[in-house]
């Protein structure tokens, strides 16, 4: 019997979502298991940093690799198992895209530290702050340090293939293992390099059972505030941000199903440059109004417009994190 | 010298010293005052209820001030005799803010010294007197100065009026004073500074 | 960089009818304006993807001038009220990635309108240089007010300097 | 693949090159921009002249260029030509761009430095984007023969019979039951005073009975579909309640129907016309109409007077509304103007001073067919003024109301002031700004009446009041002026004063417009493609504009128009097809979500929503190429030819120097 | 209910102490509500302007930033007089016009701890607020002693409709607003060519002539049409008509008797309140014989009016309104 093809998987800074939808692919999880080794995957079985730098480069036939950069750790390891894999997958929103661990790029990094241990639920009084290496009777120890803000994986090494979600639907999971299964086989080939794969073409209205006109939008409002809600119309129509028409498809339009809008996970279509961008320009051409204004006053129904465009997508966009955050920092 | 339109001034297009006499009445003017924009039509000057007393029409002294006659503009009544029953304003077909600018030409004639007949700058600085000192305007004490510094000789004949009025009770004796009279001066000493910076 | 020596670098977008001709009229015309303003012509505002102007600031423009048809006056017929709707739309996402909303700014000109034009380039060049350099993506961009002392868990990997692409 | 890409620096003389180094800026392209494939760069003195054409041509042949930039001047002045080069040398005109170093560069700069830096980044920009380019095709569409002329003024009617006498086919629409339009209702014109009647009569019988005219009077255009060649129109032919094969015209009917109504269309308000009626006599048709807001037996049901006496029974009170559906292959627009509303400038009193009359009013007032038999009367219809004053500019050169010039109301003015004094001897005052009577025998006109003894009066009058302040004044209209020659204001006692009212552009234009495709300029006038060298087309291919619906004019320059137009239209029909710029979107169907986003922003309807395959498609020959929908798809799903969001990008790179290896700073 | 923020101005408190008292007494059956704005002061009338142009805008927009200190359940300021609803206006206005002004202005207010932010504020006069607000129909409804038989002349004076910035007016030369009003109560209301020319102003301190001038156009021509009283909604308009009637009699040797009310006076009478109430008997040209027409105790049975005779001349168009196509109460 040859042996069997190595498959790692890895979890960078991201919440751990889509280890959970690669399991909730049911008993496909055992086709894992019986058509690869599972060589690496911290969450699922122990494993240590220098056996992976022990494997040969390129013995890992696919590797899954979800969240964004955050850390050193994080861009060693993308760095690490992008020279020991063949197939290396961006999986699943962060590291596709950065997804919601990146809209801490909209602040400074050391906002962020201080946000988070000295704040009203952080009781800190005399400031004390981690630092990155402690000496202990043992030796050094060094934790991670956090970098200047979160990337997406594509920004740090180079990627084969994305799978957006957040997380990716369990349903794509399972035909994208398929696949890998079969081109190992050899009874399938590998879409050409790049792809966004387990995803569809279009957008998410393109799976929306909801009934669409001609929308001209006098008020945005929150899906809560409108009562009652037509549960069969377009809730852009209704006045709703939904962020459908820009997000790409292949979840079959779940949250707008459940009566709840779009927020985005998927990321942007296929050829598109910024996702934001694209959702910019949906919700404007909806307007009726032609005075400033009039628009403004519009607007004013999406309290926090950047949010908005860039829940998912804010590292992957053009501009990739807000201006204090590109600042320098200093490292003392 | 081409004229100073707001646009020009924002792009810095245009220095302090290049300004003629007709820009400098139009940046002294609130508002936009489109003084560049006349073009002599007479609608002011026909439209005036009080043009038989002025020395020029308006209109005329719209050409005056592109003609650059400072002085001759200073001097003249015509600002003095505007009541500001903005009929002109409304009916200018290039929207020139007249009685805005007549504001501004009565107070570059003050600062200049220029005017010819004292009763209108005297009764407007009376009352602005009495304004900055109890904050409210005070008829009576306004009235008996100004006509005792202006019209003496009127005083008695006017006396059955001014008598009329106050035992009908329509001019108080004593002048009233708002409360914080510190505030509105504190506000004022600073507007006149930066009114002279401007 | 102090302001008063740094040549701001713009990016304007004009309509093929109205504002593009109005600078083909300021060259007729031999008005001289600030030679800070690249052009691109579109066939019309509209046509004004926010995409344009996201990339041109997040690769070294300092400024980004949208120019069209006055209201009303459109080539075709009403499109560019819709340049203004996401105009308005993403200079309020601008201000949520930092950037002051002066840095972009939509101007109405005609074709006849040469010496607008012309004024309104240098006007804009001049508030551009008053904002300073807007280097996105470089590390030194922005007014430097950090205010507190930075935890020592943050630096700054050298690697970051350049983001690869 | 990499594209084999010739740059061509033009000198201009001295009008690039000397603010621009161009050999320096070629040099440059050369060295920095080889990698993005710019194998040859050349300068040269003229590269609009033939020889350098020819330059190009030859290196896209020998040296194999698939892509070409000129930096030279604005691509609205020679970008035809450099195109048409490259199509002579086999390689496709649209993978030609030029980069605009002139207007942009040489002529708004002076220091050389910088303005040759600016030079470098623009060509840069122009490489990137022509990298992008693809090679494009015109689009040909076949012509329908046959015209649709909206509005039976005179500017339409010569129109319709310019086109007709060429042997082509004209459906004439007017909204009212007679074509005439304003001229209809003047009295005499100016300035050699010929009768409008007498002149304009036989223009309309003879479109009336014209073989190539189908004449569709008291109907209006309702829809527009399609595009230059193919239009199809809807046209609303509204009930006459009268049987037109039946009717005979003979007027029966008009005289025995009793209901007597204001007439504010033809006789301005000033006379009356019955409840059924043709305008005028002479009018063209000569059936009536029946006016069901006004009529007895629509209102009461009982009456009939009509039908009872009419000898043919050509009344129908069934009649319907009728919709016609028409193809035609080009459009002309003909639809005039309104006059100012002159109670708005409410200190001239007219609507409340009975003696204060408009143009329209004045023009039915002296006319011999009007209510008064051409009898120059004041309101109460019978006494004869002794002094009238004619007030110019009134809602026009003034930004409380139109901010233009209303072109005829100087000649109108001296033209009342000739009547007035020829009728009645009455004293004639004009009170005006500007007199303004440039054209042919126009000043002769006004020196004639100035030598009758009208009393001009320079200064835009203030008020009109009855108001009076002494005997004099009593019993008078009082005209408040200053007379800015004289510097002193001054109040005329007059018995009439008639007010030159300016022109503005119909109540509905804007619709009108919006249905037809095309703008109207901030005033509200339908915009034309160039105000000076294309002055009757429109920015929508087909659809022409004349007379007053473009702008304000006299008689003479809307039959000069009519005539323009139709020249353009015999032009397209004669060529049989017309190419059109293949600059479009197209909706990649596979991406299309079908979220409906674009299916609101296109004003030419070129967007369509098949329900079918929930998915939107754009019609290449309705697509103006704006490109509006691209940049709003959400999906990007839409792309445009000519100028994609690949060519626009890249030359964002371009302009930023993005593309080159090492950054400098230019 | 009607609630606004009150700027009175210097003058109700004196010289037009009966436009004060008659606005009291009908305030409570048209259910308004005015609150006064406290410690308000002067607002220059038309003399600060002429001399110093910041501190002119910065004395009125004092009252403006108190205003919006005060208020929080409405965000009207009601100007009874009309110089004040000028200058209140205008600076509002000019402030966001010319948004340097703006900036000095509140600079100098912030002297003073003050701050005004221009366009806060809606700034409208008594009359507007009445006809627009309150409406036509309720002040009929209102009405128990109809002033039928009256013959008023309205005289809107000129700094109300002009120069209109906000677009309240339904004309800026012949505005409608009084006389519906005084129609709606019952007045026989003449047409008044001269409703907004003006009554001279400050020129009866400066220039009595030129002000007796425009007295005299004025009231000659009310008396010209007949009228018994002139009405009126500006304390200027009212001193000046009225106090210096006589002068003007004298200067021109006429002897015009032309009493000059408050619109408000005859809107108390007309509500049934005594003329004492309503500030009557303290005008200078005694409105006793006018209101004698009326019988301010006795109503006199209103006479039918005579048949117009036909009209035979040539027909008329409509009168115009900027309001055309709306009824009378538009905001």
């Amino acid at each position: 019997m040859t042996a069997k093809p190595k498959f790692a998987m890895y979890w960078a800074a991201s919440c751990g979502g889509c280890e959970i939808a690669v399991l909730n692919t049911h008993e496909k999880i055992l086709d894992v298991d019986a058509n690869f080794d599972v060589v690496f995957w911290p969450v699922a079985m122990d494993a240590k940093y220098k056996d992976v730098e022990a494997m040969e480069d390129g013995s890992i036939l696919l590797t899954l690799f979800n969240g964004g950069i955050r850390n050193d750790e994080n861009e060693h390891i993308a760095k690490l198992l992008r020279q020991k894999s063949k197939i290396l997958v961006a999986f699943g929103s962060c590291a596709c895209e950065g997804c919601i661990p990146g809209l801490a790029n909209l602040s400074p990094v050391g906002d962020i530290v201080h946000t988070a241990f000295n704040t009203l639920t952080t009781d800190n009084p005399n400031e004390v702050y981690p630092r990155t290496s402690y000496d202990v009777p043992e030796g050094e120890l060094h934790i991670p340090t956090l970098s200047r803000m979160v990337r997406p994986l594509e920004q740090v090494v180079d990627v084969d293939y994305f799978m957006p979600g957040c997380p990716p639907e369990s349903h794509q999971i399972a035909a994208v293992i398929d696949l890998v299964i079969k081109v190992v086989k050899g009874e399938a080939e590998l879409p050409p390099k790049g792809s966004v794969i387990g995803c569809g073409d279009s957008t998410v209205c393109d799976e929306c059972p909801r009934a669409r006109n001609v929308k001209f939008i006098k008020e945005f409002k929150r899906i809560q505030d409108i009562a009652p809600i037509d549960p069969t119309l377009c809730l852009l129509e209704q006045g709703v941000p939904c962020n459908g028409p820009a997000t790409r498809s292949g979840c079959n339009a779940r949250c707008p199903q459940a009566g709840a809008q779009c927020i985005g996970c998927y990321g942007p279509a296929d050829g598109v440059l910024d996702y934001g961008a694209r959702l910019i320009t949906a919700f404007s051409s909806v307007i009726d109004a032609n005075t400033p204004e009039e628009i403004d006053h519009i607007l004013d129904g999406i309290p926090d417009p950047t949010g908005q465009v860039y829940r998912f997508n804010l590292a992957g966009s053009l501009l990739k994190a807000n201006r204090e955050a590109w600042k320098v920092v200093n490292g003392k | 010298m081409p004229q100073m339109t707001d646009e020009r001034v924002r792009a810095g297009m245009t220095r302090e010293e290049d300004l003629s006499l007709l820009n400098e009445v139009s940046m002294k003017t609130a508002g936009v005052s489109h003084l560049e924009m006349c073009i002599q039509c007479g609608t002011c000057g026909g439209s005036c209820p009080v043009a038989a007393d002025m020395d020029h029409t308006p209109r005329m002294l719209f050409a005056m001030l592109r003609a650059g006659m400072r002085e001759e503009v200073l001097r003249s009544n015509t600002p003095w005799l505007c009541v500001s029953c903005y009929h002109c304003v409304v009916r200018c077909p290039q929207e020139v803010h007249i009685a805005d600018v007549m504001y501004t030409l009565k107070g570059m004639a003050i600062q200049a010294k220029l005017y010819t007949d004292s009763t209108a700058p005297h009764f407007s600085q009376t009352f602005v007197g009495m304004v900055e000192t109890f904050g409210r305007g005070y008829e009576l004490g306004l009235a008996t100065r100004h006509y005792l510094r202006h019209f003496p000789l009127r005083l008695p004949g006017m006396m059955p009026m001014g008598l009329g009025m106050i035992s009908k009770g329509r001019m108080a004796i004593v002048p009233k004073k708002i409360k914080h009279m510190d505030q509105l001066t504190k506000i004022l000493d600073r507007a006149k500074e930066l009114e002279l910076t401007s | 960089m102090n302001n008063e020596t740094f040549e701001p670098t713009i990016i304007g977008f004009t309509c093929n009818w109205c504002s593009y001709r109005a600078s083909d009229l300021a060259g007729t015309a031999r008005m001289k304006y600030a030679p800070n303003v690249r052009l691109i012509r579109l066939m019309c505002s509209g046509r004004l993807d926010p995409t344009f102007v996201l990339r041109a600031l997040s690769e070294g423009a300092d400024g980004v001038m949208i120019t069209g048809c006055h209201p009303g006056e459109c080539h075709y017929i009403e499109q560019n009220y819709k340049a203004l709707r996401r105009y308005l739309l993403l200079k309020r996402v601008l201000a949520g990635m930092g950037i002051e909303p002066g840095r972009v700014k939509l101007v109405w000109a005609s074709a006849a309108e040469g010496a607008k034009f012309a004024a309104e380039t240098t006007l804009f060049v001049e508030e551009i240089r008053k904002l300073g350099p807007l280097n996105w993506g470089r590390a030194d961009s922005g007014p430097q007010t950090v205010d507190r002392e930075v935890p020592s868990t943050v630096h700054n990997p050298s690697s970051e300097m350049e983001v690869p692409a | 693949m990499t594209e084999r890409v010739g740059v061509y620096v033009c000198h201009c003389g001295s009008n690039i090159a000397g603010t621009v180094d161009v050999v320096d800026v070629a040099n440059w392209a050369a060295e920095k921009l080889g990698r993005q494939g710019v194998i040859i760069a050349r300068e040269y003195k003229f590269m609009c002249s033939s020889l350098g054409q020819e330059l190009i041509e030859k290196d896209i042949k020998e040296l194999g260029l698939t892509r070409v930039v000129v930096a030279a001047c604005s691509p609205h002045l020679h970008e035809k030509t450099f195109r048409t080069a490259a199509k002579n040398a086999g390689l496709n005109p649209y993978l030609v761009e030029l980069a605009s170093i002139r207007e942009q560069v040489s002529w708004v700069h002076s220091d050389k430095a910088v303005a040759t830096a600016k030079a470098k980044a623009v060509v840069s920009g122009a490489v990137s984007r022509v990298i992008e380019n693809r090679p494009l095709e015109e689009i040909k569409v076949p012509i329908n023969p046959n015209t649709l002329v909206v509005g039976g003024g005179i500017a339409g009617i010569q129109s319709a019979l310019e086109i007709a006498n060429a042997g082509f086919h004209v459906y004439l629409v007017e909204r009212e039951p007679s074509i005439g339009g304003h001229m209809a209702q003047f009295d005499k014109t100016f300035p050699t005073l010929d009768c409008s009647a007498c002149i304009l009569t036989p223009r309309m019988v003879e479109a009336g009975t014209h073989p190539n005219i189908t004449l569709l009077t008291w109907s209006e255009v309702t829809n527009v579909a399609g595009y230059v060649g193919n239009f199809h129109v809807t046209i609303k032919k509204k009930a006459r309640f009268i049987n037109e094969e039946l009717c005979t015209g003979c007027g029966i009917c008009q005289e025995k129907c009793p209901k007597k109504v204001i007439d504010d269309v033809y006789e301005a308000g000033l006379g009356y016309r019955k409840a059924v009626y043709t305008p005028f006599a002479q009018a063209v048709p000569n059936f009536p109409v029946m006016d069901k807001e006004n009529c007895t037996y629509f209102i009461k049901g009982t009456c009939k007077a009509c039908e009872k006496f009419c000898p043919t029974g050509a009344i129908d009170f069934n009649q319907q509304d009728e919709m016609l559906h028409i193809d035609v292959g080009n459009i002309v627009l003909a639809t005039g103007y309104d006059l100012f509303d002159a109670r708005r400038v409410s200190n001239y009193g007219y609507g409340r001073l009975p003696n204060v009359f408009t143009s329209l009013e004045f023009e039915r007032l002296s006319n011999a067919a009007g209510p008064t038999s051409g009898n120059i009367v004041l309101r109460d219809g019978k006494t004869t003024p002794k002094s009238v004053g004619v007030i110019h500019c009134v809602g026009s050169r003034d930004k409380n109301f139109n901010n233009y010039c209303s072109v005829i109301c100087c000649m109108q003015g001296l033209k009342f002031a000739h009547l007035v004094h020829e009728r009645t001897g009455a004293t004639v005052y004009n009170f005006y700004i500007d007199m303004r009577t440039a054209y042919k025998a126009y000043d002769e006109f006004y020196q004639r009446v100035l030598e009758e003894g009208t009393l001009f009066v320079r200064g835009k009058v203030a008020e009109v009041t009855n108001a009076a302040r002494n005997e004099r004044e009593k019993g008078k209209l009082i005209i408040q002026v200053e007379d800015t020659l004289a510097g002193k204001q001054r109040r005329i006692p007059v018995d009439m004063v008639i007010l030159s009212s300016g022109l503005q552009p119909r109540k509905d234009a804007k619709e009108v417009g919006k249905m037809f495709g095309i703008s109207c300029s901030m005033d509200g006038w339908f915009t034309e493609k160039h105000p000076k060298l294309d002055p009757v087309s429109t920015m929508t291919e087909g659809i022409y504009i004349v007379g007053c619906a473009q702008g304000p004019k006299d008689i003479p320059s809307s039959v000069a128009q009519g005539a323009a137009a139709s020249a353009r239209v015999l032009d397209k029909i004669l060529q049989k097809e017309v190419a059109l710029e293949p600059i479009k979107a197209s909706v990649n169907k596979e991406m299309c979500s079908g979220c409906r986003i674009c299916n609101g922003l296109c004003p030419f309807n070129a967007i369509a929503f098949i329900e079918d395959d929930k998915v939107t498609e754009i019609n290449p020959a309705l697509c103006q190429g704006c490109g509006t929908c691209v940049a709003a798809c959400p999906a990007g799903a839409i792309s445009g030819t000519g100028f994609s969001n690949e060519q626009i990008i890249a030359q964002i790179d371009g302009l930023l120097l993005r593309n080159l290896e090492v950054q400098e700073a230019v | 209910m009607n609630k606004y923020l009150l700027y009175p101005g210097c003058s109700m408190d004196s010289s037009a102490k009966a436009y004060m008292e008659s606005l009291n007494s009908i305030v409570e059956p048209l259910d308004l509500h005015l609150e006064e704005i406290e410690d308000w002061n002067c607002c220059g009338a038309t003399e600060y302007l002429g001399i110093n142009l910041i501190p002119a805008y910065s004395l009125i927009a004092r009252n403006l930033a108190l205003a919006a200190k005060q208020t929080s359940d409405t965000r009207t300021v009601v100007a009874p007089c009309s110089a004040c609803y000028l200058n209140l206006a205008k600076a509002d206005y000019y402030m966001q016009e010319r948004p340097t002004l703006g900036a000095k202005v509140n600079e100098a207010l912030a002297a003073g701890g003050l701050e005004y932010k221009a366009g806060t504020l809606d700034v409208r006069h008594l009359i507007d607020v009445l006809v627009y607000d309150v409406g036509l129909d309720a002040i009929r409804k209102a009405v128990i002693h109809p002033l039928s038989g009256l013959k008023v002349v309205p005289y809107m004076g000129c700094m109300l409709p002009r120069p209109d910035y906000q677009h309240r007016w339904s004309d800026h030369e012949h505005p409608t607003e009084l006389d519906d009003l005084l129609r709606a109560l019952g007045a026989d209301v003449i047409d008044y060519p001269l409703t907004t020319s003006c009554c001279g102003g400050h020129m009866t301190q400066i220039g009595p002539e030129t002000a007796f001038e425009l007295i005299h156009r004025l009231v000659s021509d009310a008396d010209e049409r007949g009228a018994q009283m002139m009405v009126t909604v500006c304390p200027m308009c009212q001193m000046n008509i009225d106090a210096y009637q006589n002068e003007m009699n004298h200067f021109f040797g006429t002897n015009f008797h032309m009493p000059i009310l408050f619109f408000t006076q005859l809107m108390g009478l007309a509500f049934g309140r005594k003329p004492n109430e309503v500030g009557i008997g303290v005008e200078l040209v005694s409105a006793r014989n006018a209101l004698a027409h009326i019988g301010v105790e006795v109503p006199v049975t209103e006479e039918p009016a005579a048949p117009r005779k036909k009209d035979e001349g040539l027909p008329m168009p409509r009168r115009w309104t900027k309001h055309e196509g709306k009824k009378e109460a538009v905001k």
